[in-house]
């Protein structure tokens, strides 16, 4: 049977309390303006939090908090619930004590202030920061009940900072010698990552702004790196130093982790490309539809390699696909939103989102990356996401094929 | 800089070296030093067998330093036990190609509830220390910068690692090749995998983890799914 | 003299404590993954707060609170600083109490659930929101120190929800009839604003998601109109009606409020439309520059009339102007945020600047503005914005012509 | 509905009968009723008074609602201190072109703490009561549905609306036209208005205001510029 509901229940003939009743909002005088002078969201909205996987890390500072995808809108991602991943914890760092050191093969080594950073040309734009192993626990098999879980290590939000290439600029980076950048964070991990060149002066940013305001303690305030397009690891927080080098350095978090073992023993280093993925986000694993009818279905999708060029959903398990709506801006490296209409009409369903970028690569089956890659990757699991509906209106966590 | 007039300054060579503390596979940036295993089982005792057990083998704060290497491993530069599915969890010192790494990491991060506080001479003895525990280097053992470049060919993943990939540059190629097919894609469509009943309710009740209206409610994942 | 500061003061030779000797933050460990499960701002940023204008209103709760737009970067604005603008006060309505009734001149009258609205086909739109009155109290003469009040009432904000278009279908409008519509409130004050429905049909939305989460309650959750390009007052929050009709309203803020003072003592009524406008916001009045040297200026345009073509900027009062940089990206109705290299060099300087939107109209001057509105007007002064640079670093407030 | 099933329901008569609220110019919406000037004098007293003042001219908690009306003015239906600097404030009566708005509003919103509690009669009569308050109605009137629209021929600002200008639809005409000067647009740069000195530190001090880090700073208003 299907959840009951206010709004299933049969309403009184005469109609609805609610609206018949005057309520208290509307017969007395609410709150003033700045009663908070810095907001927070309602009281019904508890249920949206940042939440760890049980199991999936044994101390919590070296750790994942998960953003509940599940209730999200649009494209941009409350700065209060953005995904956190630390590994030595995460620090409030007074900006007048944060320094960035540019140093290694450039003409000048040099140091600046925040004072210094916020005078310089300033560029903002949205991009999308999804960590590596995003959606990793389910290499093997289903492991979570819900998006929160499968693919909460992502946000889009609209980042302001300095073009990277206009510190190496300023530094006169060696550009002939220089094939590599490393990006040092200030934290306890000293978090190190390699960057190759032409990465770093195409699209690589020191930002400090992040929806409007300052980056959250959480996300590296009052400095982090911004590798569009590439895992979440690489966008170094709490930066601190760049050095400019002509090798990789082979830091733990690319010798150790972030690391790909394929079947053979191998593994593949320096895979950093989040490639072309989407998830539908309502309705979702976990989630509870009380009626049949009409429906929006509605998710993200994104790339690494450019903008979306289409997302198609499919509600039978894959056999066939309709073109989703996409709504604007439709941007390079960022969240795409799509919706789809659609009319449950109470049978069992399947539902997924297969997404396009504009090189023409297709997102593809998990089968597919295990064809090459093996059950043991725990990265860049991009993989098409399917989401079982059952005729009580229940919708869970499947693997498709 | 006449382009960006009043920004930025020189940094002192004392600020650089404070700073620039990162060790390379070429081992720049390696500063000389040295330690014993003698000294390291001190340090690893004292200060880092409480996370990672006594022989770098627990697994209660992290995935295990040591284990799963091998004699043959150190020979060939691979570590065989990456191809078996009986090794439960892949040891840092099976993935690890370059000794650099740790040496770095070591240095830089731990312990970790106070990094950067191990000497240079200590970070050579613990480092020696755990390579020891592994059996790449003897249990009575001196690791310096002038032989670490000696260690390096005896790490037993040291041939591990491989950068064939299309996935380090936006460019790069991708290794598989999708089609959007659209109708009739799937005769019978097979579910592979499906969530285990323990883990319906492992993260909590997801009644709670969404809004209490909308178009869906979390499903009570403390009772079975509705009849 | 400039303002002392520690970057300009001298580093001792070998270098500064800051970065030779550990700090805290790198030699112990951080806090842990969802210590807050719902983030909140550094502890350094609490100078950015919404704050009410002293002696603008009698009593907080038919008030405004303006947004700190000197700290902001980028076109979005964070959900915890977008400026407040009560009638009756704000309350944090129970979105499973609320409901949208649409009646009038339609087939079928109807009563919404949140369950259902949220069911529909949903888009999601990055929009500005600015109150008509923003920048009314310099209508006559400068009265203001700083942006945060002559232009803190304006917002963008990616906004989801449903076509309004959609709900009029469902519900039967008579579109030959119905020419106008009359959106209501829930709150006390029962805010009530006649939109054309040309208007109406063509960009207006029900929405219910702001920047990714729910609107929060001081900025009607769970439901509230959002009429893009007119003024703020029209984007009716706790929104509980929308009614069809053949003619305008005239309710207390079309008849008694929001209408212009002409010099002929007639009062423009149903002006709604924001024209095209801009503010630098960096550096802007009330701030301190501490040295000489190179800056970025950095400011918003936006217009109710569709996309900004461009934005000039002059540093001399207006006698020369240098065309702006645009961040991306640049949509209808919505802020795009401008930057321009600067190096200031130590002289007196005025900062000006003027946007141009897709139909061609250019920011006015104030001036030209007073010709044909007088200086009465309160509402809808879009006039271009003048700070003058003292030559002790200072930035005032001043009207230029 | 077929689009969308199972989404909406129909509104009872009685749901609209209850939230359907609104009277328009043209009087439609308004229920049927009446009140005394006395009656309005008592609900005055008693429930608007304290925050609008005995005689509607408080300025304490919101601009007058009374005053700045003439007896010319009812017969012009154009209220002339409207262009005259001297009125400080324009009260609401100055303004307001539309009794119905009046009906409206009060009956929907008045009194501010306690909204939606005025009966319908009462709202005649306590709008019969500001009204007369104006000399706009006889000091002893009974308002009605029935003369309500008679009243309106009164209201002393009836002619001083105007709806001819570009700026209710986003495709109507702009009423100026600037233009995009480049170079050497201004031979002499004035300043026609600047800061008061009073109001530098009207707003608190600035200083607390901005970051106190970053490009700037907010300036400190407690004190005067830096010499
Ligand atoms: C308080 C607990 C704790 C102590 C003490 C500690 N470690 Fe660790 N160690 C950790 C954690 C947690 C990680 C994983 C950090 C991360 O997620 O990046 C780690 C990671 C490591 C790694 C990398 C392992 C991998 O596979 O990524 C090495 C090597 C290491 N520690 C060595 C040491 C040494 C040597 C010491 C003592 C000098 C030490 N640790 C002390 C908790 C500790
Ligand atoms: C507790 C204070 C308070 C009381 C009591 C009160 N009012 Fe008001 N009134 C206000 C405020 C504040 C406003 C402005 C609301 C806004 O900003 O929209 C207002 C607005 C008005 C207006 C519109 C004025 C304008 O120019 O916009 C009218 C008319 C009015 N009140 C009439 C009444 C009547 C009649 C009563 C009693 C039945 C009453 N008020 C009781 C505070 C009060
Ligand atoms: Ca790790
Ligand atoms: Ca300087
Ligand atoms: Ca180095
Ligand atoms: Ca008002
Ligand atoms: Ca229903
Ligand atoms: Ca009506
Ligand atoms: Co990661
Ligand atoms: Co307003």
């Amino acid at each position: 049977a299907l959840g009951a509901t206010a709004t299933g229940a049969a309403i009184a003939a005469e109609g609805e309390k609610v609206i018949l009743e005057k309520q208290q909002w509307q017969t007395t005088l609410g709150q003033p303006v700045a009663a908070r002078p810095y907001g927070m969201p309602s009281q019904w909205e508890a249920a949206l939090q940042r939440r760890e996987s049980p199991g999936l890390t044994r101390v919590p500072a070296a750790s994942v908090a998960f953003s509940p995808l599940q209730g999200f809108f649009g494209i941009i991602t409350p700065n209060g619930l953005h995904f956190e991943r630390h590994h030595q914890g995460w620090y409030d760092i007074d900006p007048a004590q944060h320094r960035l050191m540019v140093n290694g093969l450039v003409r000048q080594e040099k140091v600046f202030t925040m004072d210094d950073l916020m005078r310089l040309p300033s560029v903002s734009r949205i991009h999308f920061i999804e960590c590596g192993a995003n959606t990793g626990l389910e290499w093997g098999n289903v492991a979570v009940p819900s998006v929160q879980y499968t693919h909460g290590m992502l946000s889009c939000c609209e980042f302001t900072g300095v073009p990277l290439s206009v510190l190496l600029d300023m530094c006169g980076a060696d550009l002939k010698k220089g094939k590599y950048i490393l990006a040092e964070g200030g934290d306890g991990s000293g978090m190190t990552r390699t960057i190759p060149m032409d990465n770093a002066l195409k699209d690589v940013l020191v930002v400090w702004g992040m929806n409007g305001e300052m980056l959250r303690p959480e996300n590296g305030y009052p400095l982090r790196l911004l590798v569009p397009g590439v895992q979440g690891v690489s966008s170094v927080k709490w930066l601190r130093r760049i050095e400019v080098g002509d090798m990789p350095y082979a830091t733990k978090d690319e010798a150790v982790h972030y690391i790909d073992l394929l079947p053979s023993g191998l593994h593949r280093q320096y895979t950093t490309v989040q490639e072309c993925k989407s998830v539908i986000t309502t309705p979702s694993g976990g989630q509870q539809l009380l009626d049949k009818g009409f429906y929006n279905i509605s998710g993200m999708a994104w790339s690494g390699r450019g903008k979306i060029k289409h997302v198609d959903i499919s509600v039978d398990g894959g056999n066939n696909w309709r073109r989703a709506r996409l709504e604007t801006p439709v941007l390079s490296k960022a969240i795409t939103r799509f919706n789809m209409d659609w009319v449950w009409d109470g049978s069992p369903a399947i539902l997924m989102s297969r997404a396009t970028d504009e090189t023409g690569y297709v997102q593809p089956m998990v089968k597919q990356l295990r064809e090459v890659r093996g059950t043991r990757s725990i990265y860049h699991n991009n993989s098409i996401q399917a989401w079982k509906l059952d005729v009580n209106g229940e919708l869970s966590n499947v693997q498709v094929g | 800089d006449t382009k960006y007039p009043g920004i930025g300054r020189e940094a002192t060579k004392a600020e650089v070296a404070a700073w620039d503390i990162d060790v390379r596979p070429d081992f720049k940036g390696l500063p000389k030093g040295s330690g014993t295993t003698a000294r390291g089982q001190e340090v690893w005792e004292g200060r880092c067998a409480s996370c990672h057990g006594t022989f770098g083998e627990s697994n209660e704060v992290f995935t295990p330093i040591v284990g799963g290497t091998t004699k043959e491993d150190i020979k060939t530069g691979r570590v065989a036990s990456l191809t078996s599915e009986k090794q439960p969890q892949r040891t840092t010192l099976m993935k690890v190609a370059t000794v650099s790494t740790l040496w770095d990491y070591i240095h830089r991060a731990m312990p970790w509830n106070a990094p950067r506080t191990l000497s240079v001479d200590d970070t050579y003895a613990v480092l020696g220390y755990v390579l020891s525990m592994a059996e790449i280097v003897p249990e009575d053992f001196t690791l310096s910068d002038q032989n670490i470049a000696e260690v390096q060919k005896l790490m037993p993943n040291r041939n591990g690692m491989t950068q064939a990939h299309g996935m380090w540059n936006e460019g790069g190629k991708p290794d598989v090749k999708a089609t959007a097919c659209m109708t009739n894609c799937t005769k019978h469509v097979t579910i592979g995998s499906t969530l285990p009943d323990y883990a319906r309710n492992a993260h909590e009740n997801l009644a709670l983890q969404n809004r209490p209206y909308g178009p869906f409610r979390g499903a009570d994942t403390t009772k079975p799914p509705l009849a």
